[in-house]
């Protein structure tokens, strides 16, 4: 059994806005062993991606990591110096962002911006730092690499800069890559060609991931564990196959059948109704609880916590608390 | 018969490659390279394809938000790019885009109720003291909340600014919408109240789009008529159930291969493209898809294939079909 | 924006010292070194050079050409004229070891000193000083001296072409020359015995109508000065070495140098020893501080120049004598003066200032201020106090538009003051001096501020009084006035001319053309290791360059 | 037992107001301290100029030899100039001018600046050309003969003194507009390549609501910063203009003509209480303006609110 | 590329033409000419004087006049100086240049660092030290800062001269000359670097507060790289793009002259000639150094616009 590579303990970030505070991630807890990829699935502004950016310490300025455990191998990131958390990023913890048209410079090349992490972290000369950052772009499936090094950002489609996120986020083998939805521009044959990639690297370098992602098709894919999120919480966690095949919490069915599949056909596809809640002003109850179809009167009142339903499977929800815990 | 509101007549859309302004290198950039096709009133029309075959680029030159290099797009039998300044701003009403990067095309100043808002006050489709709850209507349709509104842009996740941006362009009630990627950054349940949404529409108002999208699974979901790209050209465009059931062209097989299954136990098989990825700087001669087609031939490397009609409204562009 | 062309102040200042007969200029102070010790290092490592201060020389070092007033002190220490004025006003020879005057005034005959040279070593003789003339007659010169003053004889038809040489220029043999003029002026002697050019250096090229290879010559001046010239550092300094062919002997000083220097630092200049002269305007902080260094050499005394305002007596307002003089009257002039001078000026009541031989203020009203008196006068005059406090008359309110140089100029603040006190709108208005000079050309002013050049002939300041006279800005005519200038300028009698002018200023004085400010005073400040410098009122430091030394 | 808290919020019918961006703004300005610390010193300055002088028993331009250079005393709490003029009362009338003239001069440019070229940037072409042309040749053009030949017109003209001190405002701003308008049109060209610009486009958005709605308010923070510094340099420039006769006219008090009444060395050693009044007030106001500005900035911020 | 720069160059011409024009003609506007400022002439002196001059011609003629001598390379004689106008020029505008050149890197140098410090560290002591300074130096008319500086600096302490360009009488060459002329540039040069650092200052702050919020620098910091490079390489370079324009301001100023500096520090530069010029209505000198500057400023200009296109790449030139 491999090691624990990241554990997330209650972590818990903050923003701090006009309208009050926003609790975007709220007591989230997790683990990726080495090697292991674990995918992060939950509604459009859930806290994933800020999840992410806790992991990195990179959030917004108005928001703030306030609470909880960020063990790395073995150091809480949370206690390490600036310059420590500087030498671990893109070094061995690579990361790949959401939206790649504003997350790269566009005042430098491709390349210019590419080679800043391999001649930071590897020590390559600019040379061989080019000739790097251009296999990485032939590997992920673009072509003509020496003439892409020279291009801005703006000269380059969606997928492309993607990749380039990518490959930026590779170049220095790190020993966990946190993937921000990094497929959702790449037509299904790149993207399948990317996931190969990314299967190959983890591999040979037996390195984790954290994946986060909106397609169930790449989850199934690529997950060893998934993590469900809802309204800044964990709602269901488990093995890949065991929460496909089983989902718990009626929030995670309700996400695997709103999934168009291919064939089908449907009239119209199943919708969870409502809305999620006001992350800023969150009351003490199941937040999923206005939406579900199983709703009773604990869920208004009391948050359920996670435990372990079946094996390795855990979901919060107040359907499978014993009588007594109520 | 349903008329043709959008035709596109061998579109070409050619951006000059150059790094800064002073060294000029290579040739053009050829993004869009010859298409035609088109969309009848109430039609989805879906646009898939390579990452860098042009789709963003057509869905931007047919609003002329880019000036063609050359062909013709004529919207309700008018030429796009012959329109007069009040005609075009009409048919800035009639049509509009939903941009593939959400975050960048929101005015990071102005306040999310604004942004949706204000063009409706512009045209005059709405007044001053209404507007407000026009735009919550709209935003509740996309999935947004109220409490939203008088936040900016920054403040979202992804997947909410795209429903922000999804919510700018039905509020103007166009006719005809280009749609490029506006569900990739959502999950799957927002994802299903959005194409809801868009099939209620297009069902109930009539409304067209382009849909451009990588989630073939949507696209098989929503559209009437689907076109597969490559490098710049219309490899394949036939209706729905004909390209899903009946695909001709080899790199249409391919993409459908690849469509990941959410079941981790799904056993598949995938046609692994292999060879040369070609760039649309200088394509290869010939058929563009050929340094990677399992079937090439001689043949293929020099002569471009005719885009013909091989079945009922099933068009494609291959020597061996 | 120092425009004036006037020889610098600082460096043309009259000492007015006790040999002096004249009874008038008696005001200096002076104040000895205390204390040589803190003499800044800067002098005291000076054996040899001696600094002075200089504004902004434009580079043009050739008498009569320069364009600048500052050249024309550059170029003082290189070129000797034949006569100069001496402390009191009155003419001396310098190359000339002396003239004769004719009894019709009109011929005069300058003897040269025996073997004088230029400091090349090459001779200069009466030639030189005809061809200097000669030139100053080219229609091609641009230069500002007016030579048409003097009216040499067939001078005119000489400039029109007409003739090759000029007829009233006689070179009588190589230490003589003998001019004839066709008008008495009692200017004349100064302008026909101005600086000399060698013949061989500068008129090596010359033709009829063209200068221009001159132009060649400005930055390499010969003269016959005590000095010769070394190097122009374009605005920085002038530097030049004794010149051993001067008549005199070698001065004993042997590097001078002049500095250019900005008036705003010239006191940090001369307290940190970048200077050994200087001259200020005097006012009683800039006295203390002087005094208060210890190691400077201190004279406080008049300036050769007063201040006054010109007033359009063109326009019907200033038209009445009343009210000029009631105008005269309702100003504070003491308090403009002990505002701007601290306690060194004196309010002027006589147009030439207090070091000329001509000042004269027997029997002169003083103008006393006045507001009863000046309001009287102007009731009598049938100005009107309006409803508004404004007087008028004919339904014209009497406003007077001042145009001035400065916008710290004192009178503004006062005059507005008194003025209005006696139902006068007083209205400044501030621009630059060209601009002045052009409205008082046409005469297109009510007051206007000035002041007076460096006074070198009494007749100066008030011959633009005479009715017709083209600089007539003032507007003036009085027939009285019109006769008595000319008489002075027609004879060459000091004491004839003494008569005439207090007359003049009697005359001037009742029915004033001018608003009279002020006579101002400088302080002279030399390092107390400098001997035998005495700054004067006409030359300037000049005169006594050839005498200084370092105390040893 | 009482009743379960709505998590959600169930659509609001009744429709909520949006606060107004000025209310929103001044909200966020006023959590800024040092702000409001400058918007009240501001205010405060505008009051001791305005309404001060009816308090000061002196009368302003009344000269007073008798009691010049006095320093600062019971009597005259700021000591009296070389004229013996209450510093006080004068440097509270200055301030009306300079205030003014600081103030006025600088909304003027900045609006003419901002607005040239915000639509040569936005409309290149012919237009950015003659606009940049022309905002070349004024640069071009010397600033000193250009107002001594103003200040030759306007005394031909004969305009009364109070009159100048607009026509100067004007002056100052038309020379000033040209540095401003390249500097908006730099911003401009790039933000108008920006994907918002094209969705703006995309609107079908006026170019009206195109530049005053989008674009300039992305030019904020260098308009913010353009506009506090320009206002230092008018109140300096003001005196500056006075000696070609264009400014204020004397005796009329401006603190940059009362700092220049100082600009001998020995005033400048000896009586302090001439310089230090005039020169405070400019920097405090200066400094308060920016910092208002810095506040304003923040407060405009989406990226800043807390 | 090539026919955006022959364009420009084009307009270049046509501006040139246009400015000269509207410059002479002001100029003859203004009251007063070289002759009248002369008060002592006598005004017969004076009507010859103007015919020599060539005054007395209509103002049109006179430009031609100029213009076709100009365009032959010929821009005359100074009035005030009796020497041709580009020599004369030439022996000035460098003085002024090299303590304007230093000045230059300095404010840029100082006003960068300390412009991106404040802008990261916002509201930080440092930031408002900086603040503070700025703006007293800024709410001083320069003529005072200068006095000061002389008082301190060459009076009290002596430690630097108070002005000039050389030790009085020195012939020091070479090295020497150069440590001499460097020591009288100190105060002249730390004086226009005080004048200009506050702006600048300021400018870089807001620039730099602009763009560290990006996802850009997130993403750099993301990389791993350290602070010293995402703020001076990545941000700066963004933050930096309105100071082009300001940078190409800076370059008529180069060689404009720095009038009240240059008075009160003695420094022999252009910036008194073109006053005087002025003053004294002295055409041939003001007419060349305004074309000379109007040159310089369209280049600038130009120059800010190309540099702004290569540093900016989404910006296309048309
Ligand atoms: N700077 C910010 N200020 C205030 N709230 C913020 C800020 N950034 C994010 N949020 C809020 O935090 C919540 C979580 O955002 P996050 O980006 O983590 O969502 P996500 O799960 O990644 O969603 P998506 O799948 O749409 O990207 C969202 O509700 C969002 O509104
Ligand atoms: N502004 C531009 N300048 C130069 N080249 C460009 C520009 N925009 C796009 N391109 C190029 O045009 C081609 C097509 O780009 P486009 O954005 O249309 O692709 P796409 O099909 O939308 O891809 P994706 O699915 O990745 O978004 C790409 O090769 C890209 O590099
Ligand atoms: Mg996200
Ligand atoms: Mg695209």
């Amino acid at each position: 059994m491999n090691e624990t590579l990241l554990q997330v303990k209650h972590l818990q970030t903050n923003f701090y806005t006009e309208n009050g505070v926003v609790k975007a991630v709220n007591d989230v807890s997790f683990a990726i062993r080495e090697g292991e990829t674990v995918c992060i699935v939950g509604e459009s502004g859930c806290g994933k991606s800020i999840t992410a950016l806790s992991l990195m310490q990179l959030i917004p300025e108005n928001g703030k990591v306030e609470g909880g455990e960020i063990n790395f191998s073995g150091k809480n990131l949370l206690d390490l110096s600036k310059k420590d958390i500087r030498r671990l990023r893109g070094n061995e913890i690579g990361m790949i962002f959401q939206e790649p048209m504003t997350s790269l410079n566009p005042v430098f090349t491709i390349g210019e911006q590419m080679i800043e992490p391999i001649q930071e972290h590897l020590l390559l000369s600019k040379k061989d730092a080019y000739k790097k950052a251009m296999e990485l772009i032939t590997m992920l499936g673009i072509p003509n690499a020496e003439k892409i090094v020279n291009l801005y950002p703006h000269e380059l489609s969606g997928g492309m800069l993607q990749r380039i996120m990518i490959a930026i986020a590779l170049s220095c083998n790190p020993k966990l890559i946190i993937a921000d939805e990094p497929t959702t521009a790449l037509d299904v044959t790149i993207q399948a060609q990317i996931l190969d990639l990314l299967r190959d690297i983890k591999k040979e370098f037996n390195t984790s991931m954290l994946l986060i992602t909106h397609d169930l098709g790449v989850v199934a894919e690529m997950a060893d564990y998934v993590v469900v999120m809802y309204a800044g919480k964990v709602v269901e966690e488990g093995p890949v196959l065991e929460l496909f095949k089983n989902p718990q919490h009626p929030y995670t069915k309700g996400l695997l059948k709103a999934k168009p599949v291919i064939g089908e056909r449907k009239d119209r596809l199943y919708t969870i109704a409502g809305q999620v809640p006001n992350l800023v002003d969150l009351h003490e109850a199941c937040y999923f609880a206005d939406r579900c179809e199983h709703a009773m009167d604990i869920c208004r009142m009391k948050q359920p916590v996670l435990t372990e339903i079946a094996k390795g499977q855990k979901a919060a929800c107040w359907l499978y608390e014993d009588g007594e815990n109520r | 018969m349903s008329e043709a509101l959008l035709e596109v007549q061998n579109l070409k859309k050619y951006y000059s490659a150059s790094k800064g302004m002073f060294k000029k290198f290579g040739d053009s950039v050829k993004a869009v390279d010859g298409v035609s096709f088109t969309i009848e009133k109430g039609e989805v029309f879906g646009l898939v394809g390579e990452s860098g075959s042009g789709k963003s680029t057509i869905g931007k030159t047919i609003l002329r938000l880019h000036e063609k290099t050359d062909g013709d797009v004529m919207f309700k039998g008018k030429d796009v790019f012959s329109l007069s300044r009040k005609e075009l701003r009409q048919l800035r009403v009639q049509t509009q885009l939903v941009f593939q990067d959400p975050f960048s095309s929101l005015n990071p100043r102005l306040r999310v109720g604004d942004a949706i808002g204000e063009a409706m006050v512009e045209h005059g489709l709405v007044s001053k003291r209404e507007v407000r709850e026009r735009v919550l209507e709209v935003m509740d349709k996309c999935g947004l909340s109220p409490f939203h509104i008088d936040r900016y842009p920054h403040e979202f996740s992804g997947g909410q600014r795209q429903r922000i941006v999804i919510a700018r362009a039905m509020a103007l009630n166009p006719e005809f919408i280009v749609m490029d990627e506006p569900v990739a950054a959502l999950d799957v349940s927002i994802q299903a109240q959005i194409i809801n949404l868009f099939s209620d529409l297009q069902r109930e108002n009539g409304l067209s789009y382009l849909f451009i999208s990588h989630d073939l699974s949507v696209v098989e979901h929503l559209c009437t008529k689907i076109a597969i790209m490559y490098l710049g050209n219309i490899v394949e465009l036939a209706p729905k159930e004909e390209l899903f059931d009946h695909p001709l062209h080899p790199y249409t097989k391919a993409l459908l291969s690849a469509i990941p299954i959410p079941d981790p136990t799904a056993k598949r098989e995938r046609i692994i493209l292999t060879g040369d990825i070609p760039s649309p700087i200088n394509p290869p001669s010939g058929c563009k898809f050929r340094t990677r087609c399992p079937m090439a031939t001689d043949l293929c490397a020099e002569k471009a294939p005719d885009y013909r009609e091989a079945g009922a409204g099933h068009f494609v562009a291959c020597h061996y079909v | 924006l120092d425009s004036s062309s006037t020889k610098d102040s600082s460096a043309s200042d009259k000492k007015g010292n006790t040999e002096s007969s004249s009874a008038k200029s008696t005001e200096v102070k002076e104040y000895k070194a205390t204390n040589l010790e803190a003499l800044p290092n800067k002098t005291k490592a000076r054996k040899d050079t001696f600094i002075a201060g200089i504004s902004a020389p434009g580079g043009v070092f050739l008498p009569y050409f320069y364009e600048n007033g500052w050249d024309g002190n550059a170029t003082d220490p290189m070129f000797a004229p034949l006569v100069n004025l001496d402390p009191t006003g009155k003419p001396v020879g310098i190359l000339a070891e002396k003239w004769d005057v004719s009894s019709d005034l009109l011929t005069y005959t300058f003897h040269l000193r025996k073997g004088l040279k230029f400091s090349d070593g090459s001779p200069l003789t009466a030639d030189d000083v005809a061809f200097t003339l000669t030139l100053l007659h080219d229609p091609a010169y641009a230069g500002e001296q007016d030579i048409s003053l003097t009216a040499i004889k067939g001078g005119k038809e000489y400039k029109e072409g007409k003739v090759k040489s000029i007829e009233g220029i006689k070179v009588v043999d190589k230490e003589t020359i003998e001019i004839t003029t066709e008008e008495v002026n009692a200017k004349s002697l100064l302008i026909l015995g101005g600086q000399v050019l060698s013949k061989a250096y500068y008129g090596k090229d010359y033709q009829f109508g063209k200068l221009d290879y001159l132009k060649e010559l400005y930055p390499k001046p010969l003269g016959a000065g005590p000095y010769k010239f070394v190097k122009y550092v374009p605005g920085q300094e002038i530097r030049y070495v004794a010149n051993e062919h001067y008549y005199a002997g070698t001065p004993k000083m042997k590097n001078l140098i002049f500095k250019v220097i900005d008036t705003s630092t010239s006191l940090q200049l001369f307290e940190t020893g970048e200077l050994d002269y200087a001259g200020f305007s005097a006012d009683d902080d800039t006295v203390e501080q002087l005094k208060s260094l210890g190691f400077a050499n201190l004279e406080v005394g008049p300036v050769n120049d007063y201040g006054f305002i010109y007033v359009n007596n063109s326009r019907p307002q200033f038209k009445d004598k009343a009210v000029r003089q009631a105008l005269v009257y309702g100003l504070d002039r003491q308090k403009i003066v002990d505002v701007k001078f601290k306690g060194y000026g004196t309010v002027a009541n006589v147009p030439v200032s207090k070091v000329s031989w001509a000042y004269n203020d027997e029997g002169i009203n003083k103008y006393e201020f006045n507001a009863k008196k000046a309001k009287e006068l102007l009731d009598q005059a049938g100005w009107k106090v309006g409803s508004d406090g404004i007087r008028e008359k004919d339904g014209k309110k009497f406003v007077i538009r001042y145009l001035t140089r400065t916008a710290d100029d004192p009178i503004i603040p006062i005059a507005k003051e008194n003025y209005q006190d006696i139902g006068i709108k007083f209205e400044p208005e501030i621009m630059d001096f060209n601009a002045i000079v052009a409205k008082l050309g046409t005469k297109d002013y009510d007051f206007a501020a000035v002041s007076t050049s460096q006074i070198l002939d009494p007749s100066d300041p008030v011959e633009e009084f005479a009715t017709g006279n083209a600089n007539n800005a003032a507007g003036y005519s009085n027939p009285k006035v019109d006769e008595l200038i000319k008489k002075g300028l027609n004879t060459l009698d000091i004491e004839k001319r003494k008569v005439i002018y207090h007359d003049l200023y009697k005359e001037l004085n009742d029915d004033p053309p001018v608003i009279l400010i002020h006579y101002r005073q400088s302080a002279k400040a030399i390092s107390g290791q400098i001997e035998g410098l005495h700054p004067d009122n006409f030359t300037g430091i000049s005169a006594s360059l050839p005498n200084i030394s370092i105390k040893k | 037992m009482d009743t379960p808290n709505p998590i959600v919020n169930k659509q609001v019918k009744t429709v909520v107001k949006s606060p107004s961006i000025w209310k929103q703004t001044f909200r966020r300005l006023k959590k800024n301290k040092l702000a409001m610390i400058s918007l009240f010193f501001l205010l405060f300055m505008f009051l001791l100029s305005f309404i001060g002088p009816y308090f000061s028993p002196y009368i302003l331009d009344r000269t007073n030899v008798a009691n010049m250079n006095q320093p600062p005393s019971a009597a005259h709490w700021l000591g009296t100039d070389n004229y013996g003029r209450d510093v006080l009362t004068r440097l509270m009338m200055a301030g009306q001018i300079s205030l003014t003239i600081g103030i006025a001069a600088m909304v003027l440019s900045v609006m003419i600046g901002s607005l040239l070229g915000a639509i040569s940037g936005f409309y290149r072409g012919v237009v950015d050309m003659v606009i940049m042309r022309v905002a070349d040749i004024l640069m071009s053009i010397p600033g000193l003969p250009l107002l001594l030949i103003l200040a030759a017109i306007l005394s031909e003209w004969k305009v009364p003194a109070e009159y100048r001190l607009y026509i100067i405002m004007i002056m100052l701003s038309f020379v000033g507009w040209p540095g401003l308008a390249r500097l908006v049109r730099g911003q401009i060209l790039s933000l108008k390549e920006q994907p918002f610009m094209q969705a703006t486009e995309v609107l079908g958005l006026s170019d009206r609501r195109k530049i005053l709605h989008h674009l300039i308010p992305n030019t904020v923070p260098l308009l913010l910063v353009v506009a506090t510094l320009n206002v230092a340099g008018s109140i300096l420039s003001e005196s500056a203009l006075s000696f070609l006769g264009l400014g204020v006219v004397p005796p009329t008090p401006s603190w940059g003509n009362m700092m220049d009444a100082a600009n001998n060395f020995m005033d400048f050693r000896k009586r302090p209480w001439l310089w230090i009044p005039p020169g405070t007030a400019i920097f405090l106001t200066v400094v308060s303006i920016n910092l208002l500005g810095d506040g304003l900035r923040d407060a405009l911020d989406p990226k800043m609110r807390r | 590329m090539k026919q955006y720069v022959l364009q420009r160059f084009l307009q270049m011409i046509v501006i040139l033409f246009g400015t000269s024009f509207i410059i002479f003609f002001l100029f003859a506007m203004l009251p007063g000419d070289y002759i009248d400022s002369n008060i002592s002439l006598t005004p017969q002196r004076a009507q010859e004087l103007k015919a020599l001059y060539g005054l007395d011609q209509p103002v049109l003629q006179r430009y031609f006049t100029w213009l076709g001598n100009a365009l032959h390379g010929d821009f005359g004689y100074s009035l005030k100086h009796q020497e041709k106008v580009l020599s004369l020029l030439n022996k000035y505008v460098w003085n002024s240049f090299f303590v304007a050149i230093f000045a230059l890197v300095l404010t840029w140098s100082i006003a960068l660092v300390s412009g991106v410090i404040s802008a990261i560290k916002q509201y930080s002591w440092f930031d408002g030290f900086v603040t503070f300074f700025v703006f007293a130096a800024m709410s001083f008319p320069s003529f005072f800062i200068s006095l000061l500086f002389i008082k301190w600096f060459g009076v009290d302490l002596q430690i630097l001269p108070i002005g000039g360009m050389i030790d009085t009488g020195s012939d020091s060459t070479g090295l020497a000359h150069l440590l001499e002329v460097g020591k009288h540039m100190i105060l002249p040069v730390t004086i226009l670097t005080l004048l200009s650092i506050g702006s600048l200052t300021r400018y870089f702050r807001t620039g730099m507060l602009e763009v560290i919020r990006q996802d850009y620098i997130r993403t750099a910091r993301a990389k791993g790289l350290k602070e010293r490079v995402v703020i001076f390489k990545h941000a700066l370079k963004n933050a930096i793009l309105p100071a082009i324009t300001l940078l190409a301001f800076e370059l008529p100023g180069l060689f404009s002259g720095a009038i009240i500096m240059e008075q009160i520090f003695n420094w022999p530069g252009v910036g008194r000639i073109q006053l005087e010029s002025v003053s004294f209505r002295d055409y041939p000198v003001l007419m060349a150094f305004t074309m000379f500057l109007s040159c310089l400023t369209i280049i600038g200009n130009f120059l800010a616009d190309v540099t702004y296109a290569a540093v900016d790449p989404r910006i296309r030139l048309k």
